[in-house]
């Protein structure tokens, strides 16, 4: 019982972690360190993943711990990586938003999720924190994305989210079959390879990755 | 033979004629307007069997579901069945000879087989769905109807028309689910059976709706302004079609409505009946009669006499609901009556004007005159709708005004005082009608038809084809006829009238029009003998005093200076700028003069006068309702900015209020 | 006798225009032509050729014929001496008054076919004049009709023979402006003009020659003695024979006399004394008139007299 | 039965793969057409077999009853109608240099992956294996808006636009989609915990506000997908910017589908939470899509966003019908569902033929439809009056049916705001094809005739029988819905559990 505990302190500590790495993206401008920031907050995730894995025992769950270091740990970092060096980006414009008062808003959005998540909704489950953390960070990350203005700033946002997403059906549900697992994460995969893909068609068709070129159509 | 099976028979006889009309073959033109004939006279039996032969109603395809089609008949159908036959029948043969060398014959045949059907199906359905159904195809095939020749102009107007028309519906709409949901029917029977639980205050809902509604379709002021728009833009056949019947349709649906199903009423009912029905009457033909263009004249004075009809239904039911059963149905009776005679002469005078812009090539009656010599029978036949239009004896338009005159002034009898005023005063507003309606087709027919022509076209004008004098015959002879033996007449309308007043009186015996209650009579058949014999007299005792005397031919006088030149003649502007000036309270008349000089101020080289009248609703009404929808609409369109980032806010923000709200 | 007393109107109207004349000459100081000048016009006429104009059509020709006959057949209609008139039965007050309509709905045409400028003056003017006479007229008779529950002429006449109620005396006021204006007199009309800005009714007939004219101004005396007739059966009935006995018509027909020459004088007194109007202050005078006949059909209903 | 099921999966794969490979750009179209219509004959018994009864394999992997039959049935019937189409469509652009072999063996096989991800969704059991399948949809319908085969940026933005938006929606719906199943597991435990059918099975023991929580996600999530107001935005770009065949697919069915998985949670989600929390939800967004969507069409210039922007409406109709449920207001729901699929793909069709004629997607530059295209000009005609509500048009009937819903549960200001709304639709919808469809040719045109219409050859013949094939149906089912599709929506109904 007592390494339940334990456990859990630990649970929360690394999903604090994840929340505090998607709370970074307010605060930073070059395109380098989201995905460092990216790189981490995967990294944490898996090992959350693997910590539950060695309470709960149960061999699907290794191996979750161990797709999600291989594809969000590694491949889509390198991807990212790739795809930045050929795009040759290094730093966000301006976002819409001041960094502090983003920083601010994200507070206010980890709020308005614990007060929205009623208390014992989720009595069971290991944590009791770790869902309203994910809310937030899925919810962060889209504000990230909402004031950014590139590409592939987005695409990163987008990532967070799945993240947070992850976090949170890990939470809920100690993990998904493993063939649902894997489909899900294939998808995401594709997705961002399929991102990765139109960031660059956008660099070649508008000669920027600046959002604000992609305002033709409208009306 | 069955009423089925007539009815099958006549329906299958419309779908083939509008099929064929498709075949691109010009000897064939002919046959989709044979099968409308013989398809209206299928109806007309029909309508017969309905009316005068036996009064009762049938149920022809009977509704499994809901949304099924289902025909049904009774009296109220018979009559407004018999209505149409007698047009569609004329304007049938009228086309054969219109569409002959028409650009447009083919589909002008399909929609207008379609139309004429679909008239059929709106009179006959048994429930919401079908009307609906038929009310809408109605008005689809005269929208494509109108707007035949796809030029951007008609295509507007025809926009116009279809939007005001889809409003109505939309009123339409919702006045039958009002009465589905307090009935729980959807057929008129089940709705009149179930009536009674219905509170006044959703009763009332209903006849505004209903009023608004069928309104806009029979064109009352102010929904009116379609009209204006729609008819001159299409061509003669449809435009006859359209004012003669479509309109009463509008007519119908209020009847079938506010007098068959919602059955009795407050007081106040008939009495915004009349007044919208005097309204509409005035500004009607006040507008139309400053109007230089034939159909767009026409087609105020179709506004006019719907204005008359409501008169009619107006007085009937505030008679109802005052008790006066013998009156309501007096009033009804002269209502319906005039709907048929309406749909007569109208029909006549747009066909009539149809032949002229056909000859002429124009509808403006500036460019036109001195046409009766060179179309005598045209003229003839125009001459008989517009005597017929202003209500002179002994044509049918008499007839029917004079039972409404009746009506109104026995208004007196009814017990509250508002009912006791305002009768008469629909009285005062009828006389005034006729008196402008009078005058406007004096210069109808006198700027169109007499004096010199005004343009080599007019000049070079012929009689037109055989088939379409012979459609206006059918509809001109009987005019006269049911003007001088109105009994027929009634015949097809006292079933309706009693089924739904409870009450009839006999008004024609032996050739005399007369009203028991008041022992007034008129009989037409009477005057014209007296005419005749005083013609005879008079011609003999001129041949006595005055011997045989002969004619000398001249130019016409101009006080003595010759060369008088068609230009000289009294301009369709001038007769009627007495009026302009009269009422310049109503039409708000803007005129600007411009002079142009040699040597100011005494050689004058140019004076350009142009004058115009403001079109009140369309300036104070519509144009500021669509101009506030445009605003809001380009303010709402800022939604829509193309910033990916706004999107997503909208994402995250919705979410939001959706956490903090629904959970 | 009461089925020839519309002969009574035929040929008696040009006397009655005779004597207006006459006494309008009379005040003006004038000895002025004798009573049965009008008789002599007519036959004058009737003998001499027609110049008909090239332009016009049919229409022109059977105009004069349409306008007699209408009138004449309203003529018809309205019982004279006698309320035991037959022929009344062909029709009541708004037939009357329609029949007198069509007569006009063809003289304005026949003024409008010879296309020159005078006739279409002549007939918009013609029929601006009825636009604001028709209603007014309507309306007063309304109110007799209302009050005798019928609108047959006969029915009104015996009903109430001498019911001089205020409603009444509005109707009657309004009605004496309507046959001024029907019948174009001033101050609406000017019968003895033929100045063109002034023509209204002279303007319409100006083409007409011969036995036309003939027929066209017979027409008009009748339309004039038609309404007097009216307005006596309408107003003051009183003396109107009710039996076909000879002594009760011969004291019928002299009271009839008396009232139409009584209406007569009035009209050759206003004519004499008042100067005619320009046609746009018309609509004053006729929509004054219009307001009484509402106040009198209000007031009727009211008061129930 | 097992290998009909499978064959539904495998045979649109094959024919991607097949089309891909093949370098003739004139036979790759009827191979595809020919690979959709294998399909549609394998299909046919699983369908049939369906709408009778539950057919499951796989352990309940895939699971079928009537509702995915019906929707199943026109996934197929309308990849059929767009391979047919596709084939003159892409001679067209194909001979007007607009793209190159590459690009059309592409374009087929994209739309095969993108057929499978559909028959995939319609036939998931599983909730996750269901949204798997509309997170695949929205990656290949991507490529094929953006990519497909015309490289032109407005296209790129459209498919980034897109592609981020349902990324970020269909987050939100994995989201919902693990707390539904929190709930089951905390009822049943984790075996069978995302079965549909089990979840169906004991829907009222769920934890309400759990299921509540659930459902926001997911409709907020799926929403996205479908085009519902306020969250629609994508839809007008990608809807105007995709290949004609690829709109009428997008919009005669994407939408569907993704609106099929709200359907799959409202009938879960209701049992616990009561009828009135997922009723009102849907009615708030149906009625805010139909409004903004009125709105947008009234000021719209650009035929092929104008043509978006009544997929709005009418998906907003569809859910205002479920949301005011009852038998009858979902029974409309499902019945616009076909009437939509119907019409509004006949309006792609026949635009792309336009936009091929006249080069230009503007409204005012084109002119003269009816003159010129006869039959063309007709069709567009049929449909558009039947998208903007008109008798004798089949969506006036669904239209009617939700109508009726709404009166009988006495929602009146539902009705009364519908009604206004659709008026205003109609206004848009006419003005702007009557602009388009009359007029002569020229008169006002900028941008005129840039392209002949392509060789009248077999691929004219098929996409003129299609469409007309179409305008039939629609006319056909303004007058009467046949016995058997009342049956199957009657049945669908049931199996909605609409009390």
């Amino acid at each position: 019982m007592k390494s339940w505990i334990e456990a859990f302190s630990i649970i929360d500590f690394i999903s604090v972690g994840i929340l505090l790495t998607a709370v970074t993206l307010n605060a930073f401008k070059s395109i380098e360190s989201y995905v460092k920031a990216y790189t981490i907050n995967s990294w944490l995730l898996a090992s959350l993943v693997a910590v539950v894995a060695v309470l709960v025992g149960e061999t699907h769950l290794y191996i979750a711990a161990l797709l999600t270091l291989a594809t969000k740990g590694i491949i889509i970092p390198l991807f990212l990586r790739r795809i930045v060096r050929r795009m040759r980006v290094t730093h966000e414009i301006q976002p819409y938003i001041s960094n502090s008062l983003s920083l601010a808003i994200s507070g206010i959005l980890v709020a308005v999720v614990y007060a929205s998540l009623k208390e014992g909704i989720f009595i069971t489950g290991f944590s009791k924190d770790v869902l309203q953390i994910s809310i937030a960070v899925i919810l962060i990350s889209l504000f990230v994305m909402i004031t950014r203005k590139m590409a592939l700033t987005q695409a990163i946002g987008l990532l967070f989210m799945e993240n947070g997403l992850f976090l949170a059906g890990f939470s809920l549900t100690f993990g998904m079959p493993t063939m649902i697992e894997l489909g899900v994460l294939f998808d995401m995969l594709m997705g961002v390879i399929i991102l990765g893909i139109f960031a660059i068609q956008i660099k070649r068709a508008f000669a920027s990755t600046d959002l604000d070129k992609l305002t033709v159509l409208k009306g | 033979m069955e009423t089925e099976q007539l009815l099958h028979f006549g329906i299958s006889l419309f779908a083939v004629g509008a099929l064929s009309a498709l075949v691109p073959v010009k000897t064939f033109r002919i046959v989709p307007y044979l099968l409308s004939l013989i398809g209206s006279l299928f109806f007309l039996s029909l309508g017969l069997i309905l009316t005068v032969i036996t009064p009762a109603s049938y149920q022809a395809l009977p509704a499994s579901s809901i949304f099924e089609f289902s025909l049904r008949g009774d009296a109220l159908a018979g009559f407004f069945v018999i209505t149409i036959s007698l047009v569609a029948s004329a304007v049938s043969v009228y086309s054969i000879g219109f569409t002959r060398n028409y650009v447009y014959a083919g589909l002008s045949g399909f929609f207008t087989n379609i139309l004429i059907l679909s008239l059929y199906s709106v009179v006959l359905s048994a429930n919401l769905f079908t009307f609906l159904i038929s009310w809408e195809t109605m008005a689809i095939a005269s929208y494509f109807l109108i707007t035949l020749d796809r030029s951007d102009e008609t295509s507007r107007a025809g926009l116009f028309y279809a939007v005001m028309t889809h409003i109505g519906t939309a009123f339409i709409i919702a006045l039958f689910f009002i009465l589905y949901r307090f009935t729980n029917r959807m057929d008129f029977e089940g709705m009149k059976a179930g009536i009674a639980s219905m509170p006044t205050a959703v009763k009332t809902v209903v006849f505004i709706f209903a009023l608004i509604g069928f309104g806009t379709k029979a064109g009352i002021v102010p929904l009116h302004t379609w009209i204006p728009r729609a008819y001159p833009v299409a061509p003669p056949h449809i435009a006859a079609l359209m004012s003669g019947l479509m309109i009463k349709m509008g007519i119908y649906g209020f009847l079938r409505i506010s007098f068959d199903v919602l059955g009795q009423g407050p007081e106040w009912w008939g009495i915004t009946v009349i007044s919208v029905g005097a309204v509409s009457a005035l500004l009607g033909i006040l507008y139309g009669l400053i109007e230089n263009d034939l159909k767009v004249f026409l087609a105020y004075s179709s506004v006019e006499n719907v204005g008359i009809i409501l008169l009619g239904i107006g007085a009937s039911m505030m008679f109802k609901s005052n008790g006066l059963a013998t009156l309501s149905s007096l009033a009804l009776t002269a209502a319906l009556f005039h709907v048929l005679n309406h749909a007569l002469f109208k029909g006549v005078l747009f066909l009539g004007a149809g032949s002229v812009i056909h000859t002429t090539g124009s509808g403006n009656m500036e460019h036109m005159g001195g046409l009766l010599k060179r179309m005598p029978v045209t003229g003839l036949f125009f001459l008989a709708g517009a005597l017929s239009i202003c209500a002179l004896p002994p044509f049918n338009g008499f007839a029917s005004e004079w039972l409404t005159y009746q009506a109104l002034l026995l208004g007196y009898q009814s017990p509250s005082v508002t009912a006791k005023i305002v009768s008469p005063l629909g009285g005062a507003a009828l006389a005034l009608t006729g008196a402008l309606a009078a005058a406007g087709f004096v210069k109808a027919f006198g700027i169109t038809f007499l004096g010199a022509p005004r343009t080599a076209e007019s000049r070079d004008a012929g009689e037109v084809p055989l088939p379409m004098v012979v459609g206006m015959a059918f509809l001109a002879i009987p005019c006269l006829l049911f003007g001088l033996f109105p009994g027929p007449a009634l015949s097809f309308l006292m079933p309706a009238v009693y089924a739904m007043t409870g009450a009839s009186t006999t008004l024609e015996q032996h050739g005399m029009l007369g009203v028991g209650q008041t022992s007034a009579a008129v009989s037409p058949i009477g005057m014209l003998a007296t005419m005749a014999a005083m013609m005879i007299a008079v011609m003999l005792f001129i041949r006595m005093k005055g011997g045989v005397r002969k004619t000398v031919y001249g130019d016409s006088w101009g006080c003595g200076t010759p060369g008088l030149t068609p230009r000289m003649q009294y301009t369709a502007t001038a007769f009627t700028k007495p009026l302009r000036i009269i009422y310049k309270r109503i039409y708000l008349p803007r005129r600007d003069i411009k002079v142009q000089y040699l040597l100011k101020p005494f050689f004058v080289k140019s004076i350009h006068y142009g004058s115009e009248i403001t079109p009140f609703f369309e300036r104070y009404v519509y144009e500021p309702a669509t101009r506030f929808i445009q605003a809001v609409a380009s303010k709402v369109k800022l939604l829509q900015s193309g910033s990916l980032n706004l999107y997503l806010g909208y994402i995250l923000i919705t979410l939001i209020l959706l956490l903090i709200f629904a959970t | 006798m009461g089925y020839l007393q519309f002969l009574i109107i035929i040929l008696f109207s040009p006397l009655v225009n005779g004597v207006i004349k006459k006494v309008k000459a009379y005040m003006q100081g004038r000895i002025g032509p004798g009573v049965l000048q009008p008789y002599y016009d007519l036959l004058r006429l009737l003998k001499k050729d027609m110049v008909v104009s090239t332009e016009t059509s049919w229409i022109f020709k059977a105009t004069p014929y349409i306008v007699f006959t209408a009138t004449a057949t309203a003529a018809v209609i309205v019982p004279v001496v006698s309320t035991a008139s037959p022929f009344s039965m062909m029709g009541d007050v708004i037939a009357l008054i329609y029949m007198l309509a069509l007569a006009r709905f063809f003289m304005a045409l026949g003024g409008l076919d010879a296309g020159t400028g005078f006739g279409g003056e002549g007939s918009s003017r013609e029929m601006t004049v009825a636009i604001l006479v028709e209603p007014m007229m309507m309306l007063a008779l309304f109110t007799a009709a209302i009050s005798a529950g019928s609108t047959d002429i006969v029915r009104i006449a015996t009903v109430h023979p001498a019911a001089f109620s205020p409603s009444h005396l509005l109707a009657l006021t309004a009605f004496i402006v309507a046959i001024v204006a029907e019948t174009g007199r001033v101050p609406v009309d000017n019968p003895d003009t033929h100045l063109e800005l002034t023509m209204i009714h002279e303007g319409m007939i100006l083409e007409y020659s011969g036995r036309y004219l003939a027929l066209m101004e017979w027409a008009h005396y009748m339309k004039q003695m038609i309404l007097f007739t009216l307005a006596i059966d309408i107003f003051f009935p009183l003396g109107i024979a009710q039996s076909g006995n000879p002594a009760v018509l011969a004291t019928a027909v002299a009271v009839y006399v008396a009232k139409v020459t009584g209406i007569a004088l009035l009209m050759a007194l206003v004519e004499s004394t008042r100067a005619k109007m320009r046609f746009f202050q018309l609509p004053s005078l006729l929509g004054g008139a219009f307001v009484l006949a509402f106040l009198s059909l209000v007031t009727h209903i009211m008061m129930g007299k | 039965m097992r290998v009909y099921v499978l064959s539904i999966l495998i045979i649109p794969l094959f024919t991607a793969v097949v089309c891909y490979n093949i370098r003739k750009p004139r036979i790759v179209g009827y191979v595809s057409l020919g690979g959709t219509a294998a399909l549609a004959v394998a299909a046919f018994p699983t369908i049939a077999a369906s709408l009778s009864g539950t057919v499951s394999t796989l352990d309940d992997t895939f699971s079928m009853d009537a509702l995915s039959g019906y929707i199943m049935a026109l996934v197929i019937f309308l990849s059929l109608a767009s391979a047919a189409y596709s084939i003159s469509y892409l001679e067209h652009e194909y001979d007007a240099g607009l793209t190159n072999v590459r690009g059309v063996r592409t374009y087929y096989g994209l739309l095969h992956l993108f057929i499978f991800t559909m028959l995939l969704v319609t036939m998931a059991n599983n909730l996750a294996i269901m949204w798997i399948g509309i997170e695949a949809t929205t990656i290949v319908s991507a490529l094929l808006i953006g990519l497909g085969f015309h490289k032109r940026p407005l296209a790129v933005e459209a498919a980034w636009k897109y592609i981020i938006l349902c990324s970020v929606g269909i987050t939100f719906a994995l989201l919902g989609t693990f707390i539904a199943y929190y709930a089951s597991t905390a009822v049943i435990g984790t075996e069978g915990a995302l079965n549909w059918t089990i979840l169906r099975g004991m829907a009222s023991r769920l934890n309400p506000e759990t299921m509540k929580l659930a459902f926001i996600f997911v409709l907020v999530g799926y929403g996205t997908k479908a085009g519902l107001a306020p969250v629609h935005n994508w839809l007008p770009d990608a809807h105007s910017q995709a290949p004609s065949p690829i709109s009428a697919l997008l919009s005669g069915i994407l939408l569907n589908t993704a609106f099929y998985g709200i359907m799959r949670f409202v009938s879960i989600v209701e049992p616990s939470t009561g009828s009135d929390f997922t009723g009102h939800l849907l009615i708030f967004f149906g009625l805010i899509s139909v409004g903004i969507s009125a709105i947008f069409i009234l000021v719209q210039e650009n035929y092929k966003r104008l043509l978006a922007y009544s997929s709005i409406e009418h998906m907003g109709i569809i859910s205002l019908g479920i949301g005011i449920g009852g038998p009858v207001g979902v029974y409309g729901a499902l019945l616009h569902i076909l009437n939509h699929a119907l019409s509004k793909p006949l309006m792609f069709f026949a635009s792309g033929k336009i936009q091929s004629r006249f080069g230009t997607t503007n409204i005012a530059n084109v002119n003269g439809v009816l003159s010129s295209m006869p039959l063309l000009g007709t069709l567009t005609f049929i449909g558009a009056l039947s998208l903007s509500g008109t008798p004798p048009f089949n969506i006036f009937v669904s239209e009617l049916t939700v109508l009726k819903a709404g009166v009988d549960s006495g929602l009146w200001p539902v009705v009364v705001l519908f009604l206004i709304f659709v008026v205003i639709v109609f206004y848009g919808m006419l003005s702007g094809f009557g602009k388009m469809l009359f007029g002569r040719l020229g008169d006002g045109t900028v941008a005129q005739a840039v392209h002949r219409p392509g060789r009248s050859g077999a691929g004219e013949w098929l996409a003129n029988t299609v469409m007309i094939f179409m305008a039939m149906a629609v006319i056909a089912l303004g007058f009467k819905v046949p016995a058997v599709i009342d049956e199957t929506i009657r049945t669908c109904v049931q199996v909605l559990g609409a009390k």
